[in-house]
């Protein structure tokens, strides 16, 4: 076992379950495309959420049973997915009318890096032979209430993901509330990145070490005592 | 579980407070939210800026709301029709302000509202006395002035029919300023004719996703208010 | 009979027939409130003219028999309409987005004032006791492709609408192509007003003496000549 | 008798020259007009401007279009997707042109072109590298950049069904971009899986109004562009 890759902590469907429990019943939320779209399977069946979809969907359904495939029913990530009853379809400006004016709760994303001011790049590396390509993030980062994040901690080599600065061009400035990792659950704090939650049998110090920011504690006092 | 539907016209407004700004749906009677609008009138609020196409007419609706001096000030296209005095007799003693915009300027300063546009450039009105103090900018070889978005604390809007989401479908030419206002106010108020259960109505033909309402009353024979101009009614 | 009145000349519903007569086949009309309304009845039966209200209506149809009348089934006017095979409702912002971006062919409107640079003034006498009320107008004139006005040629006390310069206050500024009075058909050429055709009976000289500006004569050479 | 119906999808692009900003509808293969970009591509123009979310995949439909060398520039938000190489091959060598548009901003360009706004102010993209060289303005604290409308000379959309007028409904999210690109071109051309008679199609159904549809072509069993890029088709 390579020592200089970080732990295997969380696993993705764990991930999505915690980010799942952090919103609220009667939520309208947008599932970018990648880890977070395990969120929808793992919302607690006492509470209605709504996901939305960019390209022209609200009230979006789990995949259909195979076989059973519209390609003219699609998600962001072009998935075949269902309707669910009470479910509307829109054109593309209404639909980002919806994000861009405020109206969904909820955006979790995908990143590349988060920065300990918030900032998010999740659409490019900015290498000179890349082809750009940034979808609706830009516009869900700017417009939805709140932006959080479902990443691995670190980028499969072991470099970091949160940083204190991003050196990818920026999605969006300040605009991440929460990060979701396989190692901890991470908020940003007025004072920068702040662990709210770590993966089971990892301490404080461990998770710091793949982190490459200032990483405080905010854990619940019973727990950082019992760790 | 979602569901939106509130008991009554009353308890739906009862959280305007002095000073509200309220989007009201319709253009004439048609799509004028007339119980909600009653039950606005006996909630008492005062100083309320209203955004609406007309001004209402005879001494019901959206004219019982300004006769009693509620209304701070109208910001609307057309405050002048037939059987309308109750506006006309409070501008003209200086009791009620008004800020007249051209109907399409103000169905897009309402969708901007809604949509996240802070300002637009837009034609309409170059050269004329609307346009007077507004910064203006040239595009292609065309003057347009710079139009800022309109919001509202809340609208009250008449939608045909809703299910428990809010999502709504409108009935005919009373469909108008509903679905705008509803994405351009912080808690939209719909009053609607029947209640559908949730896959009812077919999801190609939702007019307003229920995203854009907070709030459905169920008012099943809503008054019309030409008929009660026509009768003298007053109200309360 | 008052001298001082202007010569009664072409009826309304003339008027609206010759100013129909002047609408292409296929054509996207908006009809302003008033005597723009009765363009509709006179579109000659080998053409197909679909008409527009601005409140949210594709393919308005003739009014309904007296008992059939839908309060919410209604035009600009606020007079019950019906809606033709074909039709189409939509809301405000997007009626406007027809009228604003020049998808309409003609517009319809009555006027007040009209001047020889086609300046139109048709929303307010601009008198400090006036409710000002402007509806679409503004909008109609800056977005549609060609705007036409149907008006009686002077005011019922005789004063003429066709002037050098509007006095009360403009609905838009160079806009107007084409006007039909009671007493003629009048074109905004770059030189101001010129006269296509008068009303039967009526001389060139008479119809300048109730026009307020310069009226030149643009009628064919053999009508000229007729004279 | 207004009839917006063309015969064929070779008749209903006769008139697109070299030159021409031709706006294309689809997300990804759903509502994306296949038939009309394939003849396109046999129509031969060059020169092309393209406005499209994506930037097509395999070797058919906006791909095939692109890997000749007709397209000198895209815009677009998504140029990056599955099976998509013929648009990356041509932007590392330099032979086509992108302008990158967050996708929001992309349709309310579009929205923008078509409803007469010539500019606008949004939030979108603010303290990106894709607000650099743009204006900004700060309204009620925020920082926003103003975007201009795009209008094009030609739409290609696909639509579920159509009248002689050409009103469209669409097939749930394959509407996506169609509706505003038929606002945004002088000439739309849209493909239909099927035509209906005046009067069949809801008139509270109707998501886009004929109004902003020039040229209706029948196209009842449209390929699917997924299938011909698995079974490795390549147009022509």
């Amino acid at each position: 076992m390579n020592q200089d890759l970080p732990p295997v902590g969380w696993s993705r469907d764990d991930m999505a379950r915690l980010a799942a429990i952090d919103i609220a019943d009667g939520s309208y939320v947008n599932l970018g495309i990648g880890i977070p779209e395990l969120v929808a399977a793992h919302v607690p069946p006492s509470r209605e959420v709504v996901f939305h979809t960019e390209n022209g969907l609200i009230g979006v359904g789990p995949p259909p049973p195979a076989g059973f495939e519209d390609p003219e029913l699609i998600n962001a990530g072009k998935k075949p997915v269902t309707a669910l009853p009470g479910a509307a379809y829109f054109h593309h400006a209404d639909s980002f009318a919806m994000i861009r004016g405020g109206h969904l709760d909820v955006s979790v994303l995908g990143a590349m890096q988060v920065s300990e001011k918030g900032d998010l790049a999740n659409w490019s590396t900015g290498e000179p032979d890349a082809i750009p390509a940034v979808g609706g993030a830009m516009d869900l980062v700017a417009g939805v209430k709140t932006v959080v994040v479902l990443t691995e901690h670190t980028t499969k080599s072991g470099e970091p993901k949160l940083l204190r600065r991003c050196t990818f061009p920026l999605t969006g400035r300040g605009v991440v509330r929460r990060v979701y990792t396989n190692l901890a659950v991470v908020e940003l704090s007025p004072d920068g990145f702040a662990a709210l939650a770590l993966a089971p049998g990892l301490s404080l110090e461990e998770v710091r070490r793949w982190t490459g920011a200032p990483l405080s504690d905010a854990r619940p006092e019973h727990v950082r005592n019992g760790e | 579980m979602i569901d939106k539907r509130v008991e009554s016209c009353a308890a739906a407004v009862a959280d305007i407070s002095h000073g509200a700004t309220v989007m009201i749906g319709g253009f004439g009677e048609a799509g004028s939210p007339l119980e909600l609008i009653h039950a606005l009138v006996d909630r008492g609020a005062r100083d309320l800026t209203i955004v609406s196409n007309n001004t209402g007419s005879g001494r019901v609706g959206l004219a019982a709301l300004i006769a009693p001096g509620r209304v701070a000030k109208m910001i609307c296209s057309y405050p002048r029709s037939a059987n309308s005095t109750v506006f006309p007799e409070l501008y003209r003693s200086g009791r009620i302000a008004l800020e007249l915009v051209p109907q399409g300027t103000l169905a897009e300063r309402i969708r901007a509202g809604g949509a996240g546009i802070p300002a637009f450039y837009t034609p309409s009105a170059v050269g004329t006395i609307l346009a007077d103090g507004k910064e203006s900018r040239v595009f292609d070889g065309r003057e347009h002035i710079l139009e800022h978005a309109i919001r509202a604390d809340f609208a009250l809007v008449r939608a045909d029919r809703a299910d428990r989401y809010g999502n709504l479908t409108y009935s005919k030419t009373a469909r108008n300023f509903g679905p705008i206002m509803c994405t351009a106010a912080d808690c939209s108020i719909v009053q609607v004719r029947s209640i559908s259960e949730p896959g009812e109505m077919d999801a190609e033909c939702v007019i307003t996703p229920g995203i854009f309402v907070q709030r459905v009353v169920h008012v099943a024979n809503p008054q019309q208010e030409s008929r009660l101009v026509r009768e003298g009614v007053a109200y309360p």
